[in-house]
Parts: structure tokens; C-alpha cells; sequence
């Protein structure tokens, strides 16, 4: 059985600080548009010392939920804002879902977003159509139950998951939003993608390639 | 766009250094918290701590706000984001006389997170912490929705009546109390005629056309509620005037406080030519100015625009409002 | 570029009248002189009367400047023009106390004569006018012709260092002798990325490339002494400051005024970036800074740029920079 | 004997402020190369007070010598700035020149021209070469003094001051500032027309046209 290890911790969070990375002005723009521009620093900024801290302390730090415990304050500290707050809140509900351990099964990674759309939506206070990361991470989330339940194999559930998030993500564009910053602008916010949809189904997709990667050939 | 700038991601760091180096006899850095700064005249046993703070790209705000008779403390974010709850609650620690600690930040998901994760962390340290969230800027929501509103420029009203109420050994219920007649009492609209620049991308996050303005910015550099037709001064007064008056609902020889500041780049000649039409349409309704601030007070970077604020006083709100401070950005005596 | 304006012609006249309405409890009105103003405080009997005044587009300057501890009147003349003789004298009239008055202004051509001009009119009715002319601006000329230099944002000082000689009685020879010592201690210098809007043509009046900033510039819009490499926050601060030290040439230990100036449009967090640099080399000389004075206090319309003034003090102009003032610029109690 | 009435000082004023306001445009892009862009509306508001003074005031001031002061006055009130104390000293020097009558000879005019030359050289303490309005005043004064010299006719002595004014204003391209805001900019503004030289072609060049209409065919 393929084992989802500490150090994997931190390799998937270089993945995601590397995608972000490479989303920041795309990010940036959209957020340009309803929002004040920062998202795309924001999320590459906060991923970044994420997995600063990750790495830094596998060692010192060898449980998973220590880990995700560890993610989130560095987020959390380094960026502040909103996505802050949402991404520890979710990094922390992770974290407890992981439990006091140092490595667990690959194939339980679905509950890691299941833990972070519940952790978000709680601290969030937001619902799928208010037009935020919550259009992307609460279909991600349901892709997950349904494949934990179907027993698939975890790339593709992964794969559907950020499947699901992406066209969450896209619907977002005819939302008005009703949260956040954008909520402001009221109709002016129909015909965007929401930016923190968007960064959502780009962490997603990453996850999933990750997996891909991390579990071999794909078995089904 | 050109800017003084050396690495991007240094600059608000840079910022609090030029800042506590500017205003040695006013502000301190806190041991540990490289994000927050507390007033030279510290806390007081029995006052209450005033704890504010935002993003950054506000300058003055918000750190020109602390000092005697304002802010004892500030925790400060990257530009435009609230701070992360480490300095906030570093701030509140630092503000703590004993007596409770009162935050005060603009309605933004990120300050209300942000702060109330701070105002729990501070409360297992055994700090009753109460918050007020300013929103002021009517056109960021109906009137009927008011709670929803953006807290902007006229923060700085509520932090002057917060801090003077502190200042005069009120107790926290009272000050609490104080702020949030005074956000209520805050009408705050503003028009924008060109947006920031974004300090990473150095180019502005969008275009508004040469005919065109933006009506109903808030200090974010974000879009307004609704572009319109570019007017003169007078028109686009007017077009504040009208909304605040209809919410205000004054009555004859009522008081008011004003701020007339710009956004950022829009220089205070206009700002007078904006205030002789305020005040021509004030006279009209019988409302009196007690009393004026004009400049920059609560900017949005280089934002090209103007807010108006106009708090309506009673005269507790006049006697703290005349009360003296001495901060970076609001003296008098 | 879009502005808050009504007609161009009207807007002298309407900054004016937003600012007495503004500053209500500092500026009045000169009887018959629409173009001058006078401080609410007014003339002391046997106080030396300072009068300040140039063209606008600098605002807050002039009457920013016009308060207790500072000016007693202002003459205002159109955008970046001198004002004509007849205000200056109004200006000059209604400061008078019997002791003489102390014209202060920058050495440009129309201010000189202008001010030549209303000072006869003065002396033809009795009343002793001295005169200061300002040469802060180290880029304008060479330091073999410092009498032709410009008269910039330093002129903050020497209004301070003055308002404060007159404020404290002195007869008018010792109050020409402070004001002449401060704008002799005074260095300042000014760096542009983008040039100013004109008010009637709307547009810029020169062109900045892309890459380009203009070095040594004044205070009205124009072209520097030259062009150079847009560099960085820490590397525009150097070039000033390595000219200014290098004309000042203190000594360890000595104290210094500064200016960290917006030229108009340069928002406040660059200020501050640019302000952590200053004090860093000023700390490497081994010179202290006494007080710093950072925004908008000496603009070029909306000129995109900044200008340090540093200004070096001795015991007497310490003291005079201390004493009390209030005006619509500069507050301290 | 063709007379300069007091009602041809207005007229002539009236002619001046029109080309003033011409040529506010082109004046202003001169300054804005080299100094501080309002020289176009400080000549056209200022020439445009002093018509206006010398209209509402025509009956009430007959004298010539008192209807040049008057113009003075309002030209300095109304702009104050560099060029109201040049063209105030200018236009009162001229108003002595006149003297306390109501009319003088048409063929007298150029005498205006030398003493307003000499009035801007008194106050500004400028010489040729200075780069400034001096540069087509002096060469104007010049040619008109030459005129008178030779008795040629009146419209012609103006219009050869107007060519000498011209050229005179040509050459301040190849000058290097010494005096007024362009100094600063020191061989910066070499390369560049100046703008009261400009200006003073423009003023000189409508003066002779006004003379040329006011004095009928030509009799040369
Ligand atoms: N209450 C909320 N719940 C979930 N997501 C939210 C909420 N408020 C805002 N967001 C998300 O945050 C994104 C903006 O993030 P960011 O730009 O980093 O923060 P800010 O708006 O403070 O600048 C929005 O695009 C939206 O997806
Ligand atoms: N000392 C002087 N003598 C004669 N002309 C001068 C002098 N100083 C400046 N000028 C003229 O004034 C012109 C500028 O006038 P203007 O733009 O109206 O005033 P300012 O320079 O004060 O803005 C210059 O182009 C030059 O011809
Ligand atoms: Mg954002
Ligand atoms: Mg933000
Ligand atoms: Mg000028
Ligand atoms: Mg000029």
C-alpha cells in the first residue's frame, strides 16, 4: 500500500507554492478586475512559507497533522488577508482529519480536501454560489465523498475532484458575488471568474497531478 | 507606472522603518512584532487600549493614527490585506492597560477574520477584547444592508472618538458604545478618476476610460459600484453631497465633522475647490462644519480620487472630536 | 489627465475660498484683497509681521503656512505665477504691527519683482519691509552662485524659523537674520518621474521616458537640470543625499530638520521608503535628525516625484523650530 | 497728419490681446519645454485685462499717458507672475514717452516701441543674449529707432521692428539661459525657442499690422 509520508507533505506543498507561483499574475488580474489585485501575491506568497516551513522543519516536526498544523501558521502569518484565515482555517480542519501520525495510507489523501471545504466554508461562512473559493473547493469536495465511496483509485478521484473544481470555478463567471471584497460591486462582479476559484482549482489540479505522479502509472 | 520603490515585497517592512524613524516621538516599534507598532505614550493603568489596523497602501493610515488621544497600538498588513492575527494580538498586548482593549477596523472579510482570531487568542490571555467594524461607505451597499457596508476614510473619525474616549478613562462598554455611534454616524462616498498601481505588476489594476469615472471606490484601488460620464468638481460634489444628505437626513443647525482627502495622487488644490461646493451645499441645508480635515488621509496608493466623510455630531461626539491628540497624522491641541 | 476642476480660470479662486472655509479657525479673508489672506490670530502690536506668498499649484503652500508661530498673511498669485504688488500689500498692510514686516518668498524673477514692487508701496506708506529671498534649491546652480538658486520646499523652514523669531518679539533686523541663516542651512533637491498636468492644457506639460527621471527639479512643473536612469528608492535617495552632504558638510553629532516632501502625486508609502534611506546615511555621518516633516507640504500640482530638505540647525534655530505653531500645514503644540 | 487717438490705444490693445490669445496654445507648449507652461495664459489674460481696462475706462481716462498706466495696472493684477512687472514697466515707460495728451501723431508710434523695450531692460536688468523677451525687444527698439532716424514711414519702421523682433526670437533657440526659470536648466535649454521672445514677435508683429491697417495703402 502506497503511503502518503511527512515528507510527501512537503514535496505537495512545493508543488502547490510552485503553481502558484506561476499563477500569480494570471491570479492577479483577475482579482484586478472585482477585487484589489492581491490575490495572485496572496497565494504565492502564503504557499510559499507554507512549504518554507515544511521543509524546514521535517525533523523537528514529524507529524502529518504537526505538518498541516505548521502550514497553516506559516500561511496564515505571512499573508494575513482573507485567503489567510480561509486556507489556515482549512490547513488546521486537515490537520485534524490526518490525526497524530506520521504518515498515513495515499489512498486517504480525498479526505484532505473534504477537510479543507468544511475548514473554509466554517471560517468562510460562505455557500456554493456566493461566488467565491467555495464554488470550486465544495464540488472538489463532493468528487472526493463520491469516490472515497465508489473505493476508485485515488489519482483519478484527485483527478475528478479537480475536474469539478475547475468547472465549479468556471461557473463562478455568471455568479454575482455575495461574499468578499467583490460582493461590493454587485452585478459589476457578473461576467468575472471569481479569483479565489480560480487559485482553487489550480491547487486542485496541482494535487492531482501530484498524485498522479507520486502513485505511478495509473492502475485503472 | 514609475515608483521609490527598491524590492517589491520589501516595501511595507521599508514603510514601518521610514515610519517609526519619521515619528521617533510618537511611535515604537513592539518587541518581536515587526508588523505592529505601539504609541511612545504607551498604555495607561484603568484606559482602555484602542487597537487599530488594516492593510497597507493606506498611508497615513494606519499608523498616523496612534498616538495620544488615538491609537495605542497598530498591527499592520501587506498592502491591502488585514493583517494576520500574530500582530494584531502582539498590538493588543502592547495597548493593554488593564482595562480591556477595544479593536476598531473597516468591514472587510479579512480585517473581521484576522481580528477576531486575534480577539480570541487575546481573550485566552485573559484581555476582554470588544470590536467595532466601521461602515462608513455608503455606496458599498443599500442602506437596508447597512452592516454589509466597506469601512473607509471616516475609520478615521471613529478612531478619533474611540481614542478620546479612552483618552478620558471611559470605561470599555462606554467607548465601545462611542465608536459605534460614531460609524453610524459616518457617511463616507468616494470617486475615483483613475486606479492605483499595483506595486507588483507597476500598472494599474484597471482601466477606467478617458470620458469616464468611477463612482463609489473604496481604498483598495478596486472598481466602483458604477462608472459615469467624467464631470467638473462641483457635479461630482454634488453627487457625494446628494447620497450622504438623503442618509443623513440633517436637521437645521445640525453639526458635522468633514474629511475631504484624497486617495492618492489627487492633489489638495482640487480637494479645496471640492470643499468650497461641500460647503456651499451644506450652508444651503443649514448644517454647520464644526470641523475639517483636507489631504491625504486615507489613501489608496496612488489612486487618482477623492472621498468625502461627514459625521454627524451630537455633542458628545463634538467634545471628544475636539479633544487633543497628537499623532503622525492627526495634531492639534 | 482628468481633474476635479470647474472653469480653469476659476480655480485659484475656488481653492481659496475652500480653504478659509476649511481653515476657519486659522485663515480670514483680506477686506478688498480677494488674493491675499490674513491669520485669524492677526498682528501683534510691536510683533514683526511675516508675510509669505507665491504662486499656487503648491498646495498646501502657501497658506498652509499662515498661522500663530508662522506667517501672518499670504499673497496668492495665479497657478505658478507670482502674486501681483496689490495683494502682496494687502498682505503686507494687514500683517503690520508696528514693528515692521519680513517679506519671505523664492527667488524666482516674478516673485522678486513683484515683491520689490509691493515693498515700496509698503515703505511709501510708512511701513519697513525687509525682505528674504529663499535659494534652498541645490540642483538650480552651482554652489559659486547660490544667490541664483531656487527657493523650493525649504522654504517650509525658513518660514518656520522666522514665524517663530516674530512670534517671540524679536526686532525685524533679528528676525532677517534667523530667516536669511535658515534658508542658508537649508539644501534641498528634487527628483520628478512624471511631470505635472497643466490646468488648462490638461496634459503634461514635458515628457519623462519610460526609463527616464528628471533630476534637480523645482516646484512648478518644470524640467530638471538633468535626466537620468530611473533607479530605485534607496539609489534616488542617495543621489540627493550625497549632494546635500557633500554641500552641508556636517559634523558628527550635528542635528538636522528634514523635509521628506510629495512633489504632488508620489503617495506617502513612498515617502517613508524613501525616509529609512535618508536616516540610514544620515546615521553613517554621524547626524541626527531633530524633527522630520513627511507628505504633502511643498507641491508641483500633481507632480509624480519627491524632494528632500535637509536643514542644519544650531541651538537658536533648534529652539526656534521647537517654539508652538498652527497653521492649515503644520501643527505642533 | 494721420493721428493715435485714445480710442486707437484701445483699439490697438484690442488687436494685441486677439494675437495674445492666438497664440496661447504655442506659447504655453514653449514654456512647458523650458520653464513652467503658463506663459500662454499669463500674456493672453493679461493683455485681454488691459483692453478690457482701457475700453470700460475710455471716457474716464482720455490721456494717452494715463491710458497706457491704466493698462499697466490691470496687465500687473491680473498676472502678476515674470511678465506683469516686465510688460507693466514697459507700458509705463511708454505712457511717460506719450505724455498727459489725448492724441499724438501716428508716425510717433515707434517711440512706444523703444520705450517699451527700455522699460522691460530697466526691471528685468536683462541683456541680449540673455534668452529672453530683451532678445526681440532690443532689436525691435533698434530698428524702430533707425527708422525714426531715417523718416521712413510709419508702417514700414514697424515692420521692419517686427522682422528684427522675429529674428530676434529665432536666435534665443541657440541661446543658452541666463536669466528667469530657464536658467536653471542651464544648456538644457539650449535648443529652444523662448517663450517671451516668442511672444514679443507675436505682440510686435500685430502691432505692425494694426498700423499697417490703421495707416491705409501703403505710401512706399
Ligand atoms: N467569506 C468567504 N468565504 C470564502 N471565500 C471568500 C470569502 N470572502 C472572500 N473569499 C475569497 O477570497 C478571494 C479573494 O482573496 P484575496 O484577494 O486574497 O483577499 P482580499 O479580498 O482580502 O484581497 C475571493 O476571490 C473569494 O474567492
Ligand atoms: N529678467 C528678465 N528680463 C526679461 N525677460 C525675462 C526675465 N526673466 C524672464 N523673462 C522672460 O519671461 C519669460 C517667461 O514668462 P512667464 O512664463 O510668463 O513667467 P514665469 O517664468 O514666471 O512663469 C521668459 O521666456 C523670458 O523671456
Ligand atoms: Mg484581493
Ligand atoms: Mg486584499
Ligand atoms: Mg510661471
Ligand atoms: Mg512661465
Amino acid at each position: 500500500m502506497q503511503m502518503f509520508t511527512r515528507h510527501d507533505l512537503t514535496l505537495l506543498f512545493r508543488s502547490l507554492a510552485a503553481r502558484m507561483d506561476e499563477e500569480q499574475d494570471y491570479l492577479a488580474e483577475l482579482d484586478g478586475e472585482i477585487g484589489d489585485a492581491d490575490h495572485g501575491v496572496a497565494m504565492s506568497v502564503g504557499f510559499a512559507a507554507a512549504a518554507k516551513a515544511l521543509s524546514e522543519d521535517e525533523a523537528a516536526v514529524p507529524m502529518l497533522a504537526d505538518g498541516m498544523m505548521l502550514a497553516a501558521r506559516a500561511l496564515l502569518n505571512e499573508i494575513g488577508a482573507t485567503t489567510g484565515p480561509l486556507y489556515a482555517s482549512a490547513l488546521m480542519r486537515a490537520a485534524q482529519a490526518l490525526g497524530a501520525t506520521t504518515e498515513i495510507p495515499l489512498a486517504r489523501l480525498p479526505e484532505v480536501i473534504i477537510a479543507m471545504s468544511e475548514g473554509i466554508a466554517l471560517r468562510g461562512a460562505s455557500k456554493p454560489g456566493d461566488k467565491t473559493m467555495i464554488d470550486a473547493w465544495a464540488p472538489a469536495a463532493h468528487a472526493a465523498r463520491a469516490g472515497l465511496a465508489t473505493d476508485r483509485d485515488v489519482a483519478h478521484i484527485l483527478k475528478d475532484a479537480a475536474t469539478a473544481a475547475a468547472e465549479g470555478a468556471k461557473a463562478t463567471r455568471a455568479m454575482m458575488a455575495v461574499k468578499g471584497r467583490a460582493a461590493r460591486l454587485g452585478p459589476r462582479s457578473l461576467g468575472h471568474l471569481d479569483p479565489g476559484a480560480a487559485s482553487a482549482a489550480a491547487l486542485l489540479d496541482s494535487m492531482a497531478q501530484w498524485v498522479t505522479v507520486r502513485s505511478g502509472p495509473a492502475s485503472s | 507606472v514609475k515608483k521609490f520603490l527598491n524590492r517589491t515585497q520589501d516595501a511595507v517592512s521599508e514603510t514601518i522603518a521610514g515610519a517609526v524613524l519619521a515619528h521617533e516621538d510618537l511611535l515604537a516599534p513592539i518587541e518581536g512584532a515587526p508588523r505592529a507598532l505601539k504609541a511612545v505614550t504607551g498604555p495607561r493603568p484603568g484606559k482602555v487600549g484602542l487597537v487599530i489596523g488594516g492593510g497597507s497602501g493606506h498611508e497615513p493610515g494606519f499608523f498616523g493614527y496612534v498616538g495620544a488621544g488615538l491609537a495605542d497600538a497598530v498591527a499592520i498588513g501587506n498592502v491591502f490585506a488585514a493583517p494576520p492575527p500574530d500582530p494584531i494580538l502582539a498590538a493588543t498586548l502592547a495597548a493593554d492597560g488593564g482595562a480591556g482593549v477595544l479593536h476598531i477596523f473597516g468591514n472587510f472579510s479579512g480585517d473581521v477574520m484576522n481580528f477576531e482570531m486575534a480577539a480570541e487568542m487575546a481573550a485566552a490571555r485573559g484581555i476582554p477584547v470588544r470590536s467595532v467594524i466601521t461602515t462608513d461607505d455608503i455606496a458599498s451597499a443599500p442602506v437596508e444592508t447597512r452592516a454589509a457596508r466597506r469601512g473607509v476614510a471616516g475609520n478615521v473619525f471613529v478612531f478619533k472618538i474611540a481614542g478620546a474616549a479612552c483618552d478620558r478613562m471611559l470605561p470599555l462598554e462606554r467607548c465601545v458604545e462611542l465608536a459605534n455611534r460614531a460609524t453610524q454616524r459616518c457617511f463616507t462616498m468616494g470617486i475615483a478618476l483613475e486606479p492605483g498601481t499595483s506595486l507588483e505588476a507597476r500598472r494599474p489594476s484597471f482601466r477606467i476610460g478617458p470620458e469616464e469615472m468611477e463612482i463609489g471606490v473604496g481604498v483598495h484601488g478596486e472598481r466602483g459600484i458604477a462608472s459615469d460620464r467624467l464631470v467638473g468638481a462641483d457635479e461630482a460634489t454634488d453627487l457625494i453631497v446628494d447620497r450622504i444628505l438623503s442618509e443623513m437626513a440633517p436637521a437645521e443647525g445640525d453639526q458635522v465633522a468633514l474629511l475631504v482627502n484624497s486617495l492618492g495622487s489627487t492633489p489638495m488644490m482640487e480637494l479645496y475647490i471640492i470643499n468650497r461646493r461641500l460647503r456651499q451645499r451644506l450652508r444651503a441645508r443649514g448644517v454647520m462644519a464644526h470641523r475639517t480635515l483636507i489631504g491625504h488621509y486615507y489613501t489608496s496608493l496612488d489612486m487618482a480620487g477623492m472621498s468625502i466623510t461627514a459625521m454627524l455630531l451630537d455633542d458628545e461626539l463634538a467634545s471628544l472630536l475636539d479633544h487633543p491628540c497628537h499623532s503622525p497624522a492627526w495634531h492639534h491641541a
